[in-house]
């Protein structure tokens, strides 16, 4: 371990108000969550500089998190002052004991957590006291389309497969391991075909394996992204794709999908919520954990989470309550007035909500889905 | 003359020609297609983009600070390619001239890091160098990325050295050449098209080297790798045409190093040999 | 870099490769500015003892002093000798000039001066406008000159020379002997020089060391090597082409009898071959002397002759079948009878076995 | 008592440079030290790692490996995608090479855009391929448009998207070194071939192949190992949960999706030996080689 | 494979390097059976000569024809002819065995009769004993004997060789001069042979080649060359080692005088010299007798004295300082004060800018 001493490499203590000079922060964002927040941190910094000086962004891909900042604490160095995670890389932190579960002592530091929406309410559970949610959306499932090709929509989980079969290809979604809608269809099917325990992918979900098997004789093909399916939906390779509320209204505005495909639901879906968290890893100084506590403090609230919006990226996106789309930045705005969904407000509100698999189950689900659907093409 | 020119002209060359002429419409495909998306507004099921831009350039430049990001990557390519070749080509040349007892115990040692994947070696080779203080900086990028790039350049070398005739060598010490300068003006220059081609393995192998550099890497040492994996395997919405840009500005980089390292090095020597031809 | 010395002693230096020992027990002492040749016929160990010498190879045993100091110890580079190789070995990637001045840029000398002595030695071996070719461009006579450039332009304490000359012609031959010995003498060099041409070696040489199957025959100077060989191998490789297994008969004075063909031959003895012995009778080509038909010599048949300018070169076969080398100035014709006789001084007679 | 300090020393280090040992060896060490220090201990404890599994023993990660059919069976996958691409990349390097050792015009410019992939990258070339072809690429457009065939060829997200990539990334590689190791040969041995009667084919097969054979070796090692470990292509225009499930690709779910280490890291050894035991047939084929100077004589 | 013809006709070949004319219009006609030696100073084309006759070199211009067929369009392996590299080019990587037996495995020879006639060359070239060693680890002189012994094997319809006996020391080279002629007969084998040895050259061949700068100088059997060169080039190449510059005086008869330091000597002009203009005058060393101090010669003081068995070389230099180099049974010592005179038959006279 390095040498320690002073308050400013001081990690286990108690967490000052604020730190006793201005630092650096590093941020690590594995779930392209700066693309929502960043505006919101610069904000902070730029009213805040003395409590933070500077900050540095990084970004990778998630699984690799763990790996690194093991690699730190096991040495003793760690340089990774704040991630921002979606559920994956916060439950396999979880699971490693990489987080310092900040919110057991310093929750009251926090007010914002206290007006969650129930979604994000929700997700902040999964999180424990480990990680703090920043933005939410409610996701999926939803099915995508272009109406010119697809006239008359599957409106069940039974119309789906009958049109697959109908339309050998046609119907797309990816590997769900390397795709948020992906897994969200999985996370989703055991709702839609009333399975026994939709949160036990190895004993509850019975129908849905048995109906991913059926589908999979009309799927030629599981792409290893997403932005794959949305190719091939544009380019008319596949009519039919797994998509959710941030991947219907970004990529239209990006330009990578026809401004005029549409989507749909499946009747009685729930949907499957998915969240952003900003945890700290263990070993962070107690000076930074109290910048942390501030900027998280300043990010909780309503002018900055209107930022969530975006440009329709995380669908709504704001974790609290009464946020309005009005708050939001005029570019954001303008965005989601041209290519959101009126109905979405109504679909959000009149269908349950349910949180994503834990980290277990979800790779568990994975691993059944790789060996018994995506694989099975090897014996064909 | 008329006995070689028939040479050219057999049905064996005419394939070898065709092989070499499919590889390239393949790779002009492969690689047209990308730079022509990076540039197009929307592509979707016609021959051409509907328009153009160049906003995805602009938008990676921005979201990634690619400038600093790619001062990195030049450096940590040097410093790699550099250090690789001055520790590795003198272990080539002791396992290609000599025979001694052990030698080939010392060859399997050095081909493992090659063998094996950075999972198994990454992470407690990240904290080793942590703990000394060596990781979360642009050091650590460069010790880390040695690790394969040494026994790359000894493996490459040795046939290398192999083929030269050690009575130049010798001719050279006669005339009062220390090993080191053997070394410099002798081995050196002969074995250019070696440790060009071995420096270019290396660098490739080093600017596409994902997890040794993301797991050593500190916020200011990240290479233009980290940023391409991320927008291309992190979660989140990311139009197709923002990755082709990265890929199209990561390949352009990596010409330009390919580029300048022919500069230093005289192009022809790259496909040089020692001893020209009659013709 | 270890400068002058007075002498230079090989002790039982020996080499050998695998099983097969290439050089045994070389023991030899050179002083200062002595030029002493290596001689031997192909696969001797000629370029083993140079290569020993030089530190290019190391010693199976033995040991190498320069005066006091031992030698066989210190890398090649250190010994500070120069080195012509039998195969050249120029930098191929190196134009001439840049071969030539190489040892000097390695001994820091400075610029304007490796100009000018690599100058100086590209005109003694008739290149200066070569100076700009690489290697590969040069004939292999050109290439051999090059090498011999770069030795000699360092003006080393000792020099080291492989049949330096052997892919020279004649006229340039001569006129590089005539330079090196030159050179050897105002620079003041030491010099060991291999080659397999005896006239070189007689006329170069102060001292000669002929090796047979990596053994030492004989060490001395030319006239020892040449009048006194110091057994039939020697003899042999010192132009007695005439070798004939004979037996020895009686002494004749200080002289021995042989007999061939029924007549008796007078020779002088070299190394006491026993009476009734097995011997060999050596005679230089040009000591026999033709006489007519019925002469008192041996009888013999003209079989080949070879025109070589003044004289011609005859091979004869004996009535017993026994060929014979001889010279003569004006041309028989194939076929000829002649009879042979030779001087009782010139022909040599050796015990059969000799030879180390 | 000198004497014999001099004579005993210098004997023995006779001795020892007789056997190869002397201090030219001292070259050896920062490559030595260095992959010692840096890559022994962090692999000496990954390989401890994958005899600590959570459940089953010191040996359970290796037996969970064999046992389950769906892991083993990437040894195969690899095999069957490394082996022929390794193969392909280094027969096809050396035709090529070899015509390029002649001096014709454009040479350098070919040699050059031939090696120019190099920089690719796999994201442009997994890209790339997607785009071109993919079922509405450029590729299946001409065939379609052709009127060759009638439903897009599929050549992506299979075994041959992976394949491809693999050729267009492993054959610069590999001709760049079967170049440079063609260029060391001595241009002499072949026409002393050919005043012996042997033609073209005979002097590449005789002369030219055997002393290129040691090159050839390494070269396919470096290829081979580079195909191996195939990793982002063969998820990217591959099919990694079926056809192209390769050994890195179940590595890397054991590391970063189940966070099984000691899983991961017997995987990896197990990768590791699978490539070793390949190696180390075709190292000692080039053992048996000659693997000397390529000059034929002086000069 | 092209096999036996009658005649090889050269036509005008030529070969240049860049700018520079390495062969500059060689004609020649080769007859069937013939021995031709291709001889010249170092640099001045001979390998490139064989090398375009082998198919080696593309001709820049000129012309071969095999009888009526034009054969330098045909590759290498399609004249079937054999070659002795002056660089060896063995085949590093096969044992001396295989090397020999590589020509015939490609003339697809059954394996019996390969290994009967590569015995035969092996044994011819006394490499029995090396056959399964790779040329590394041959001596400089075993790897040419490799050499020769690869080419004759084929019993090719013409056989080259590039200086081989050079690294041969002289028992050993005179030995395989006899095999190559006994070879050359016995096979019928037709022999294009360069050398810069010009014993060897007279020795061996029925016709030789004189080339200079590449250009041909002279074309003759070795007695034209040797007692009648065609210029004062080809003079000093043959062995006329003295070549004084002199100005040419009036006719003498069939002779010529010319004026020496003073004293008038009386020679055989060569190629008519015109009165008065400037000529060489060219003595072999053997041809210049030694007279006592006050003889009647020209008078001259020894320098240099050098061994060379029967006789020594002897470097004189006139009293106006021109150096002359003579022949002497008996040692003269240095400082010795002597005269020289020669025969008028044995002094040549050209002109002086003689040469093409
Ligand atoms: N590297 C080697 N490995 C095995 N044997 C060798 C090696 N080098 C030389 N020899 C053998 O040692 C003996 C002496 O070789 P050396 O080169 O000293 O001969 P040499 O006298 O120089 O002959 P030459 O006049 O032909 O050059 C030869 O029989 C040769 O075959
Ligand atoms: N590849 C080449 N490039 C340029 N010049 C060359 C090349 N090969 C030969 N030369 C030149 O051509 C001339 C003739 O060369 P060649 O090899 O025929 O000489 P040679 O008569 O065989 O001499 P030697 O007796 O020294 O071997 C020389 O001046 C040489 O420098
Ligand atoms: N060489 C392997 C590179 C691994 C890159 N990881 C990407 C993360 C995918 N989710
Ligand atoms: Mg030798
Ligand atoms: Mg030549």
């Amino acid at each position: 371990a390095p040498d320690s001493g002073g308050s400013a490499l001081d990690t286990d203590g108690e967490v000052p108000a604020k730190p006793g000079k201005a630092v650096t922060l590093n941020i690590l964002d594995v779930a392209g969550n700066l693309q929502l927040t960043q505006p919101m941190i610069d904000d902070f910094v730029s009213k805040n500089s003395g409590v933070i000086s500077k900050v540095t962004y990084s970004k990778s891909p998630a699984p690799e998190l763990v790996g690194k900042v093991k690699a730190q604490q096991n040495a003793g160095r760690v340089d990774i002052d704040l991630v921002l995670t979606g559920v994956d890389g916060l439950s396999a932190g979880i699971e490693q004991g990489l987080w310092n579960p900040l919110l057991t002592k310093y929750g009251d530091r926090l007010p914002g957590v206290r007006d969650y929406l129930p979604g994000a309410a929700a997700m902040q559970r999964l999180a424990g006291d480990s990680g703090v949610t920043v933005t939410y959306y409610p996701s999926g499932p939803l099915i995508e389309f272009l109406p010119a090709k697809v006239p008359n929509p599957p409106r069940s989980a039974a119309e789906l497969l009958a049109y697959a079969k109908a339309n050998p290809g046609a119907v797309q979604y990816a590997r769900p391991s390397n795709s948020g809608p992906g897994r969200t269809f999985l996370m989703g099917l055991p709702y839609l075909l009333g399975d026994s325990d939709p949160k036990d992918p190895v004993n509850g979900w019975a129908k849905t394996w048995a109906y991913l098997a059926e589908l999979n004789k009309y799927v030629t093909l599981y792409p290893s992204s997403t932005g794959e399916t949305m190719k091939n939906l544009a380019n008319g390779s596949a009519k039919i794709i797994a998509s959710t509320t941030g991947w219907d209204i970004n990529p239209r505005v990006l330009g990578t999908v026809p401004k005029e495909a549409a989507i749909g639901t499946l009747e009685g879906f729930h949907w499957v919520t998915d969240a952003h968290y900003a945890v700290v890893p263990k070993g962070v100084s107690t000076d930074k954990q109290a910048a942390v506590l501030l900027l998280l403090a300043h990010m909780l609230t309503k002018e900055q989470q209107a930022k969530a919006y975006d440009k329709g990226y995380f669908y709504p996106g704001p974790a609290i309550k009464d946020v309005d789309l009005s708050m939001a930045p005029a570019e954001s705005q303008a965005a989601i007035n041209e290519f959101g969904r009126p109905e979405y407000t109504a679909l959000i509100a009149g269908n349950p909500l349910e949180v994503p698999l834990g980290s277990k189950d979800l790779v568990a689900a994975f691993d059944r889905w790789d060996r018994e659907i995506g694989g099975a093409k090897v014996s064909k | 003359m008329a006995a070689r020119r028939r040479i050219v002209a057999t049905p064996a060359a005419w394939l070898v020609w065709g092989a070499v002429i499919a590889f390239f419409i393949v790779l002009a495909g492969v690689i047209s297609s990308v730079v022509v998306s990076s540039f197009g507004t929307r592509w979707f099921d016609t021959w051409l983009p509907a328009g153009w831009t160049t906003r995805w350039y602009g938008q990676s430049w921005e979201e990634f600070t690619l400038l600093p990001v790619l001062i990195v990557t030049l450096e940590v390519s040097a410093l790699v390619v550099g250090l690789s070749l001055l520790i590795g080509v003198p272990a080539a040349y002791v396992l290609a001239r000599r025979a001694f007892p052990g030698r080939q115990l010392l060859y399997l040692l050095f081909l493992l890091p090659i063998l094996m994947p950075p999972i198994t070696y990454g992470i407690p080779l990240a904290t080793v160098l942590y703990k000394y203080g060596f990781a979360g900086n642009l050091s650590g990028v460069v010790l880390a990325n040695l690790v394969p790039s040494v026994p790359f350049v000894i493996l490459t070398m040795t046939p290398f050295i192999e083929q030269i005739d050690p009575a130049v060598e010798r001719a050279a010490r006669m005339c009062g050449a220390s090993t080191r300068q053997v070394f410099v003006r002798i081995l050196a220059p002969l074995l250019v098209p070696g440790i060009l081609a071995a420096s270019i393995l290396v660098l490739v192998r080093t600017v596409g080297m994902f997890e040794l550099t993301f797991l050593t890497a500190g916020p200011d040492s990240q290479t233009l790798v980290v940023a391409l994996y991320y927008s291309m395997s992190a979660a989140g919405i990311r139009a197709q045409q923002s990755i082709d840009a990265m890929a199209v500005i990561y390949t352009s980089m990596m010409l330009i190093l390919l580029v300048l390292a022919l500069r230093f090095v005289n192009p022809t020597q790259l496909v040089a040999r020692v001893r020209e031809d009659g013709d | 870099m270890i400068g002058q010395f007075n002498t230079l002693r090989l002790d039982g230096v020996s080499r050998s490769f695998g099983g097969h020992e290439a050089l045994a027990g070389l023991d030899l002492t050179i002083k200062r500015g002595e030029f002493i040749a290596l001689l031997g016929p192909s696969g001797c160990g000629k370029s083993t003892a140079l290569n020993c010498l030089a530190g290019l190879l190391p010693l199976t045993r033995g040991s190498i002093w320069q005066d006091e100091a031992r030698l066989d110890v210190l890398p090649p580079e250190r010994r500070g000798f120069g080195m012509v190789f039998q195969n050249y070995a120029l930098f191929p990637h190196l134009p001439v000039r840049r071969n030539v001045a190489f040892g000097l840029q390695m001994r820091r000398v400075p610029r304007a001066e490796i100009r000018r002595r690599v100058d100086e030695a590209l005109r003694l071996v008739h290149l200066e406008d070569q100076a700009g070719k690489l290697p590969g461009q040069l004939s292999g006579g050109q290439q051999q000159r090059v090498a011999i450039a770069r030795a000699v332009v360092l003006e080393p304490s000792l020099v080291l020379m492989d049949e330096p000359l052997s892919n020279l012609d004649a006229k340039l031959r001569l006129e590089m002997r005539t330079e090196i010995r030159r050179l050897h003498q105002s620079l003041g060099l030491t010099t060991v020089y291999v080659t397999h041409d005896q006239e070189e070696a007689l006329s170069l040489a102060d001292r000669l060391v002929v090796l047979r199957a990596g053994r030492v025959q004989q060490i001395g100077t030319p006239e020892q090597l040449h009048t006194e060989p110091a057994n039939w191998h020697v003899a042999d490789f010192m132009g007695y082409r005439n070798l004939l297994p004979l037996r020895a008969g009686p002494r004749r004075g200080a002289g021995i009898v042989v007999e061939l063909e029924g007549r008796e031959l007078v020779g002088t003895p070299v190394d006491d071959p026993a009476p009734g012995s097995e011997v060999m009778a050596g005679i230089r080509p040009e000591d026999l002397r033709i006489g007519p038909a019925d002469g008192a010599g041996v009888p013999a048949v003209v079989e080949v002759v070879e025109y070589q300018g003044r004289e011609v070169a005859v091979e004869a076969r004996t009535e017993g079948g026994v060929p014979l080398n001889l010279r003569a100035a004006d041309r028989p014709a194939v076929g000829d009878r002649i009879t042979v006789t030779v001087e009782p001084a010139r022909l040599l007679v050796f015990p059969a076995g000799g030879g180390r | 008592m000198t004497a014999v300090v001099d004579t005993a020393r210098p004997a023995l280090r006779h001795r020892l440079a007789e056997r190869g040992v002397d201090r030219q060896l001292l070259l050896l060490i920062p490559a030595a030290l260095f992959v010692v220090t840096l890559f022994i201990y962090p692999f000496l404890y990954g390989l401890g790692l994958s005899f600590q599994p959570v459940k089953g023993g010191p040996l359970g990660a290796y037996r969970e490996f064999f046992t389950d059919a769906y892991l083993r069976d990437t040894i195969a996958t690899t095999l069957g995608l490394a082996l022929p691409a390794a193969l392909l990349n280094v027969l096809a390097s050396v035709p090529i090479a070899y015509r390029m050792r002649g001096r014709f015009r454009g040479r350098r410019l070919l040699t050059t855009v031939l090696v120019v992939p190099i920089t690719l990258g796999t994201v442009l070339t997994a890209q790339g391929l997607l785009n071109f072809l993919g079922p509405t690429g450029w590729f299946n457009r001409t065939l379609l448009s052709a009127g060759l065939v009638d439903a897009p060829v599929r050549l992506t997200n299979n075994y041959w998207g992976v394949f491809f990539s693999l050729i267009i990334t492993g054959f610069p590689f590999a001709f760049l070194l079967v170049l440079s190791y063609l260029s060391g040969i001595d241009p002499s041995l072949e026409r002393a071939a050919a005043t012996l009667g042997a033609g073209p084919w005979q002097r590449f097969r005789r002369i030219t192949l055997p002393l290129l054979a040691p090159g050839l070796a390494t070269t396919f090692c470096l290829t081979f190992v580079l195909a191996f470990s195939v990793f982002p292509s063969a998820v990217l225009v591959g099919d990694p949960s079926g056809t192209t499930r390769v050994m890195s690709i179940a590595a890397y779910d054991a590391a970063y999706v189940r966070y099984d280490y000691p899983l991961a890291s017997a995987v990896a050894v197990l990768m590791g030996l699978v490539e070793l035991l390949v190696i180390a047939a075709v190292l000692g084929w080039r053992a048996l080689l000659y693997t000397g100077s390529t000059a034929g004589g002086k000069g």
